[in-house]
């Protein structure tokens, strides 16, 4: 346990990983409390992810007391927006990374653990789900199923699960060298046992860590595919989308320039601050993980 | 690593020295345009002498006049191709002849017969002659393509809205020539003024018939038909080539891109005003504003929602009020294909769906119908540019009554009509379905989104789920296979008569009653007879009538007729507005640009 | 015999995370021109450090603290003091007059070079001029002898390059030739020096007894055994034929038989090119073969200096004397050292070997033992002498 | 393993992956009924009015394996369906804008690969300094960076104040026609490079200009990746032996870092640029929708809003097959790279 506890004070301790953290607790705060920040409206009680608007016309309005950081094309409250979109992202996110490695050890350890023919399948599989650009096939499968939030899901899931597959194959077949592994077997310990019990726990710890750290990387996938219109439904609290509606009000009228900048530049900092959050946090850990840059 | 600059430090030097380099010719040219005004933001230099830039949304489909019928397409045709008349000016009524230097209608024969122009040139070298004429006709209506426009061909010459049913025989004896004249055999006298209407759009437009035959299209004769006949789309060698009289011709198709036509030398009439029309494709708003402000684009399309952003800009040529033919309409679909649907929940009226047949139920049409908030569309939407129609027949057409019966927005004559719907069990289940406008179109989406709306404030298990598909991909193939639930549309004018409404909103045969299932061979009969009333009292009535049983049908939700509105940079002269031309930049060949 | 380099209250410190690491304290040691001088101790001893504190590559996040180095050098007999020489002066030290081969002769080779090219750097750096004047020797041949059509094209271009390399051996840094070295494409131009680098490698490749040199130098390191590496890097660190070379454990990383070829190769070096060497080892029967004078080290400090043969004969220091207790012997009980190395971060005070000498006295723990001279050529730092 | 018997052994162990890829991508289309896939696939009033006919015309009632083995065959002949947002086949589609990408790709890869490089090695070279915490902090920030946001904020401020200074599209409209016109010959329909062959320099800097904004916002990310893998490359580079070694023999600490380490820690770097070919690929997508630059990812993007399937697969499959061969070439250079590589091996 001192090497969690080693690991814990070097993340308090650098200032960015600190950073980091205080970003996601941040965030963590707004999509568990979203309801008491951002009020539903009662006529809106059923459905509190779609943004609520006032009115119908186009043109986003500047900040106001209704509406503190304004609307956005459409009257669709961008406050609102924002803040319930924090709860889409952590939902995004979560399920995502949450499926992915749950497959990823699933296959990753079968294939590290059997090799041989169950190992050469599985990697072909991935071989060629990996042989797409990811962002390329989310797209392609978003669109064939239809665009929604679920099929953004199940789209980021298929592209994002090879490489988990892989790492995990690779840390399982670095433990399974390892002595006590066949230590226990030869104590006539199941396969499956000796998976679960010993090397699991052994190999992933800091797969499992950067993968949930995953999570940024997940939701600027996700909310790329919301701005190209490939994601949740309209109206849906979604940072990305947020940004797309923004899209035909980046300058203003002839002398105003930046009458909108709120419109483009407020979900867009949502999503910068999420994703560096995590991306503070990947980074210190993966300093932390990587025996090549190994504590002095 | 040392103060000295290694390799890749000189590389990323040279390369931002570079970048600068190209920056700075640019920075002084902005340099110099930018003068700023007291009012009304920046002038808009002048660029691009003698070259028309327009920056539009929509992509031509087909260059072939014969299958062309949007409006994209139908505005490239009609800069390159030529038809026997057209319009004179701004007049809807009045015309002028184009390749006709004459025209004579024969009462008793029911012939329009047209003197053709001598000495015209196709782009390709022909020479126009009366024998290409009446190929063009016949070769439209030989190979009618369905979802074409040709339709509106038949009902003249032949009381028929399509090939099938008829012959060669039949086609070939309404357009014949004779000597220097080309004569038409109309089927009705009531059609003596929609014929002359009708050749004026894109689909009356002249080909050179050596040049098609030349190319593989239809040779002339009857043997030859089944190989053209509603042949497939974009096989037809007319589909990506032009050739036409026209005072422009085809430059260059960059699909997706940027459609260029160049000044045709040999035009019969003055040369045309620019060397080149360029219609760029450009989707979103920001840049087409940002080039129509910087001069890059003269004529840029300008949805509604955006005129905040422009109006106070004092170099723009704004011309507003224009009465637009059209109207956006959302449709009720009265007996919906439920196989491989996805569109109506359960397929069952409980409460997670909708059967087939929802919308047969007036009751639940004019539930629907009392639940739109016209004023509120009117003003948000259209930001008052724009008027409620009680029916198709808008305000313009002749047959137009003011004082018509109309629905209004009332939320308890709404309830009352839903509660009635299906014994009751509408209420008390409620309903579940997908709404489908097309996608990129905002207004459309915020009528939806206001009847959806106030449907859910109505009851709440009243739930409308609003979606956008794309138009050509999306929405047609559901639309032509009655899968579409409930739908906006927009329809503009082929030609300025009554019956150019009437026909596609409420007979059996119309591009939306069709596919709502409205309409019977009663009510047919009922428009037929208006649109061939000779009396124009009695005509008048009959389209009042026709009016009435609308209302009392209540098909379709008439959204809006939206008054027009168009934005040139101040260096282009000589825009007048006739609602049929296809393209929204006017009448290019009147209008010129120079930089006073 | 005089010295060649004169360390004097040399500290070398370390700050980590943990705290500050006193690697080295206080050391004074000279090494003697022709000599070969052992330095001994553990891991962690601080032996390495100072070799590397006198080229001055103290890795970071060491830091030379204090003291002096003085080089004297032979050539020219002046003195410098290292510590307080401008980088770049201290570079043309570096590989010339002082190099140094390590210990693992696969870590020491870059893998992406070959051995030829490895070697020649050397010479371009510290033997430019040299480099020049053969090369325009070379081009004067050729003016002289050339005929024929060919060499009537070239002639001109045979001027040219007969200036520039006649620059380059007055004046390696003159303008010409370093403006051309700069300019990628030009910097081809100066292919004769590589050539002349090359051949003057085969030649030093050959010394180190290396069969087939030429062969070898085309080579990547990874194609070499163990042996020929560790050939190529005492090649590499002959190459300028230094006054010091600093051999930091050259053979701990050797299978046995190498090993012995290999302090055989040190004892002939130092014997055809007169050079001091400074022999880093934590191996005394290394030590005893090729050292004259060897220098025990304990926890950043000395503990005994001496000639080789006192050292086995007369250790005086208990740190010494445990030490050789430690070399296993036929016929010799193996006795082991009680206790464990100073924790650099919170060393003992007084002697740092208090803890574990058998014979510490209350003074030992408060007062840092001086190193004083006990005999001719034999100091120790113990209060017990 | 000669270099020529590795590349066809490579080839060779390629056709099992791009057969999955084919499989895969065909069995996207298939979750569809027949109806639905008569509906995307058929462009013609005419079909779609009969639906039944055209199931039966492509025989997409028929077995899994027939329609696959079918449809594999025209994928062969290089037919990919019809691209119905721009009205012709797949095929031609991607011809059509593909210059346009590569174009991007032309001016973006070495810049990020560059700077990556060179901003990688600065910051390994000055570890724990503020030179490398501020470009650590930059990498970050980099990478946390919504593409699509970054190309919009440049946007706001490149048009809201400095108008038609970088303007978007791939050319004015003059220098278009410029372009098109007689004297001027598209060798590649890459601007640029046309420029150069035809000695044009008026139409260079057009092009030049409209590319800025793109690159940039196509770099950005990427540089940030690079960088990073740079930094820890350089870093594990710079703890070796062969760098002491360097320094011993007296070379500059620039040459140190630069020659020595840089060489050995750009062989990671060699290894991960498939995925930079990756990034690029869905940076693309993004940067053409935003500046309106008509490149294949530009058409991607329609296709997938206009729910065009076939032209969305077509795509993917293409950009697979590339990816998969950029793969290819990257481990061959690896082997360039790195003497210890042998054949067929792998390092160790």
């Amino acid at each position: 346990m001192t090497d969690w506890k080693f690991t814990a004070r070097q993340l308090v301790r650098n200032p960015l990983s600190l950073l980091g953290i205080i970003i996601i607790v941040i965030f963590v705060f707004i999509a568990i409390f979203a309801p008491l920040i951002a009020p539903t409206p009662e006529s809106h009680q059923q459905r509190p992810y779609m943004i609520p608007r006032d009115g119908y016309r186009a043109q986003p309005e500047p900040p106001s007391e209704d509406h503190i950081f304004g609307t956005t094309q459409g009257q669709y409250d961008i406050f609102y927006g924002v803040i319930w979109g924090t709860r889409s992202a952590f939902r995004v996110g979560l399920v995502v990374i949450g499926i992915v490695v749950v497959i990823g050890i699933l296959l990753g350890s079968l294939a590290g653990y059997f090799g041989g023919i169950v190992d050469e399948i599985i990697m072909r599989i991935t071989d060629v789900f990996l042989a797409f650009p990811a962002l390329i096939l989310a797209m392609a499968i978003v669109a064939a199923l239809g665009p929604s939030l679920n099929t953004v899901i199940i789209a980021l899931t298929v592209v994002s699960w090879p490489s988990y597959a892989r790492l995990i194959r690779g840390d399982i077949l670095q433990v399974r060298e390892e002595d006590y592994i066949e230590a226990s077997r030869g104590l006539g310990a199941s396969s499956a046992r000796v998976i679960l019990r010993h090397a699991l726990p052994n190999a992933i710890y800091p797969t499992l860590i950067m993968a949930s750290l995953d999570i940024g990387a997940v939701v600027l996938s996700a909310a790329a595919l919301s701005f190209l219109g490939l994601g949740a439904p309209e109206g849906y609290a979604d940072w990305g989308q947020l940004t797309s509606f923004a899209r035909n009000w980046i300058v203003g009228p002839p002398g105003d320039p930046l009458k909108y900048w709120y419109a483009v530049t407020i979900p867009g900092l949502f999503i910068l601050f999420f994703v560096l959050g995590w991306n503070l946090l990947g980074d210190a850990f993966r300093d932390i993980f990587d025996p090549r840059l190994a504590r002095r | 690593m040392s103060k000295r600059l290694s390799k890749l430090g000189w590389i990323v030097i040279i390369a931002l020295l570079t970048l600068a380099l190209v920056a700075f010719p640019a920075c002084t040219q902005t340099g110099e345009e930018e003068e700023e005004e007291e009012n009304g933001g920046p002038a808009i230099p002048y660029k691009n002498d003698g070259i028309f830039v327009q920056m539009t949304i929509g992509e031509p489909e087909t260059l072939d006049p014969a299958a062309s019928y949007d409006n994209a397409s139908g505005e490239q045709i009609d800069l390159v191709y030529e038809t026997l008349v057209d319009y004179d000016r701004g007049a809807a009524g009045d015309f002028v002849g184009q390749l006709a230097t004459d025209w004579v209608w024969n009462a008793a024969d029911l012939t329009w017969t047209f003197t053709i122009r001598q000495g015209v040139k196709f782009h390709e070298g022909g020479d126009l002659s009366p024998e290409d004429v009446e190929y063009s006709f016949e070769r439209a209506m030989i190979y009618d393509r369905l979802g074409g426009p040709t339709w509106m061909l038949f009902e003249p010459l032949l009381l028929a809205g399509e090939y099938a049913g008829l012959t060669f025989a039949d086609v070939d004896a309404t357009v014949e020539v004779d000597g220097n004249n080309v004569v038409f055999t109309l089927a009705d006298a009531g059609y003596t003024l929609i014929w002359l209407q009708t050749i004026c759009g894109g689909w009356g437009s002249i080909v050179d018939k050596e040049w098609c035959i030349a190319n593989g299209e239809w040779d002339g004769t009857e043997a030859d038909i089944p190989n053209h006949y509603q042949q497939e789309d974009g096989t037809t060698y007319l589909w990506t080539h032009m050739n036409g009289t026209g005072p422009w011709k085809l430059n260059q198709w960059e699909h997706g891109v940027q459609f260029k036509l160049e000044r045709f030398d040999d035009y019969w009439r003055e040369p045309a005003p620019f060397d080149f029309v360029i219609s760029q494709l450009v989707e979103e708003w920001t840049t087409r504003k940002q080039a129509l402000l910087a001069g890059d684009a003269d004529f840029v399309l300008v949805d509604k929602m955006y005129i905040p952003e422009i109006e106070g800009v004092a170099d723009l040529l704004k011309i507003k009020d224009l009465g637009e033919l059209a109207v956006t309409s959302m449709f009720m679909n009265q007996d919906i294909e439920t196989e491989d649907n996805d569109y109506i929940g359960t397929g069952q009226l409980d409460g997670n769906g909708i059967p087939g047949d929802f919308f047969s139920d007036p009751d639940v049409r004019k539930g629907f119908l009392y639940a739109f908030d016209y004023e509120t569309a009117i003003r948000d939407i259209m930001l008052d540019e724009g008027i409620t129609p009680p029916s198709p027949i808008v305000e313009g057409l002749l047959g137009y009554n003011p004082d018509a019966s109309r629905y209004t927005y009332d939320l308890a004559k709404a309830e009352e009509h839903l509660k009635a719907a299906w014994g009751g069990q509408v209420w008390e289940k409620g309903f579940k379905f997908t709404a489908i406008y097309n996608s990129g179109n905002d207004m459309r989406k915020a009528a939806m989104e206001i009847l959806a709306e106030n449907l859910f404030e109505i009851n709440n298990k009243f739930q409308v789920a609003v979606v956008g598909l794309p138009w050509g991909t999306g929405m047609v193939p559901l639309l032509r296979s009655y899968r579409l639930v409930l739908y906006a549309c927009g329809w503009g004018g082929d030609y300025p008569h009554a019956h150019n409404f009437v026909a596609p909103f409420m007979s059996t045969y119309g591009t939306f009653s069709k596919f709502m299932s409205y309409g019977s061979a009663e009510l047919d009969a009922t428009i037929e007879a208006a649109l061939l009333e000779l009396d124009p009292e009695e005509q008048l009535d009959k389209y009042y009538e026709l009016q009435q049983i609308w209302y009392d049908d209540a098909p379709a939700i008439m959204c809006w007729q939206p008054t027009g509105r168009r934005w040139f940079t101040k260096y282009i002269h000589g825009f007048f507005f006739n609602p049929m031309i296809p393209g929204d930049a006017g009448p290019l060949y009147y209008m010129s640009k120079s930089a006073s | 015999m005089k010295d060649l380099i004169r360390i004097r209250d040399l500290s070398v410190r370390f700050y980590t995370y943990e705290g500050v690491v006193h690697a080295i304290d206080d050391l004074d040691l000279d090494i003697r021109q022709g000599e070969t001088l052992g330095i001994v101790g553990e891991t962690g001893s601080g032996k390495s450090m100072t070799a590397l504190a006198i080229l001055r590559l103290v890795p970071y996040p060491g830091k030379i603290e204090s003291g002096s180095i003085v080089f004297c050098d032979r050539d020219s007999g002046g003195e410098v003091e290292l510590l307080k020489l401008r980088e770049d002066r201290m570079r043309a030290i570096r590989g010339n007059k002082i190099s140094m081969v390590f210990q693992e002769p696969g870590a020491a080779l870059n893998p992406v070079y070959t051995i030829g090219d490895q070697i020649s750097e050397v010479f371009l750096l510290h033997r430019r001029q040299e480099l020049g004047r053969r090369a325009r020797e070379r081009v004067d041949n050729l003016l002289n002898d050339g005929n024929g059509f060919g060499a009537g094209l070239k002639r001109p271009f045979w001027h040219w390059q007969s200036r520039i390399y006649d620059k380059i051996a007055e004046e390696p840094h003159a303008l010409e030739p370093r403006l051309l070295s700069h300019i990628p494409l030009f910097r081809r131009l100066l292919w004769r020096l590589k050539d002349e680098a090359s051949l003057l490698t085969v030649d030093m490749l050959k010394d180190v007894e290396i069969p087939d040199a030429a062969r070898v130098a085309a080579e990547y390191p990874h194609e070499l055994s163990g042996g020929m590496k560790q050939r190529a890097v005492i090649a590499m660190a002959l190459a300028c034929s230094p006054e010091l070379l600093i051999a930091d454990e050259p053979t701990t990383s050797l299978d046995v038989t190498i090993q012995a070829q290999m302090l055989e190769l040190f004892r002939r070096i130092k014997a055809d090119k007169g050079a001091s060497v400074l022999f880093v080892t934590h191996n005394l029967g290394v030590a005893s073969e090729v050292c004259d004078r060897v220098a025990v080290m304990y926890a950043g400090r000395l503990c005994e200096v001496c000639t080789v043969e006192e050292l086995f004969l007369h250790p005086l220091h208990p740190y010494t004397r445990a030490l050789l207790d430690a070399v296993p012997m036929p016929g010799k009980e193996l006795q082991t050292i009680p206790g464990a190395l100073a924790d650099a971060l919170n060393p003992p005070p007084g002697c740092r070997f208090h803890p574990r000498c058998p014979s510490a006295t209350p003074l030992c723990q408060q007062e840092r033992p001086k190193l004083k001279a006990v005999a001719k050529d034999h100091m120790v730092a113990c209060y017990l002498f | 393993m000669e270099l020529r018997s590795y590349i066809i052994r490579r080839l060779l162990l390629l056709i099992p992956v791009l057969l999955g890829v084919t499989l895969f991508i065909f069995g996207i289309t298939m979750m569809f009924s027949p109806t639905q896939r008569a509906m995307l696939y058929v462009r013609d009033a005419k079909q779609l009015a009969d639906l039944p006919a055209v199931i039966e015309r492509y025989g997409l009632d028929q077995p899994f394996v027939v329609q696959y083995g079918t449809w594999l065959g025209q994928v062969f002949t290089g037919n990919l369906g019809y691209s119905k947002v721009v009205s012709q086949p797949v095929s031609d589609a991607i011809i059509q804008f593909l210059p346009a990408t590569l174009e991007l790709a032309i001016f973006a890869t070495p810049l990020i690969i560059l700077l990556g490089i060179l901003l990688g090695t600065t910051a390994a070279a000055h570890k724990d300094r503020p030179l490398d915490h501020g470009t650590r902090v930059a990498a970050i920030l980099g990478w946390s960076l919504p593409t699509f946001w970054l190309g919009l904020m440049l946007l706001m401020i490149f048009y809201g104040f400095l108008r038609g200074f970088l303007p978007p599209g791939r050319l004015s409209v003059q220098i278009d026609l410029l372009v098109n016109a007689a004297p001027f010959i598209r060798y590649t329909h890459i601007n640029t490079i046309d420029a150069i062959l035809n000695l044009d320099g008026p139409v260079f800097l057009d092009a030049l200009r409209h590319l800025v904004l793109p690159v940039v916002t196509l770099s950005v990310v990427n540089v940030a990746f690079i960088m990073r893998l740079m930094r820890s490359s350089m870093l594990e580079s710079l703890g070796k032996g062969y760098i002491l070694t360097a320094r011993a023999k007296g070379l500059a600490e620039r040459v140190v870092v630069n020659k020595h380490a840089r060489r050995n820690a750009l062989i990671p770097v060699i290894t991960v640029s498939g995925y930079v070919f990756a990034a690029l690929a869905n940076g693309v997508v993004i940067t053409e929708t935003i500046f309106n630059f008509k490149g294949i990812g530009w058409w991607a993007w329609q296709s997938a809003i206009n729910l065009d399937i076939s032209s969305v697969l077509g795509f993917a499959l293409f950009n697979a097959v590339l990816f998969v061969l950029v793969n290819l070439v990257v481990d061959v250079l690896y082997t360039r790279v790195d003497p210890r590589v042998r054949l067929g091996q792998g390092v160790q």
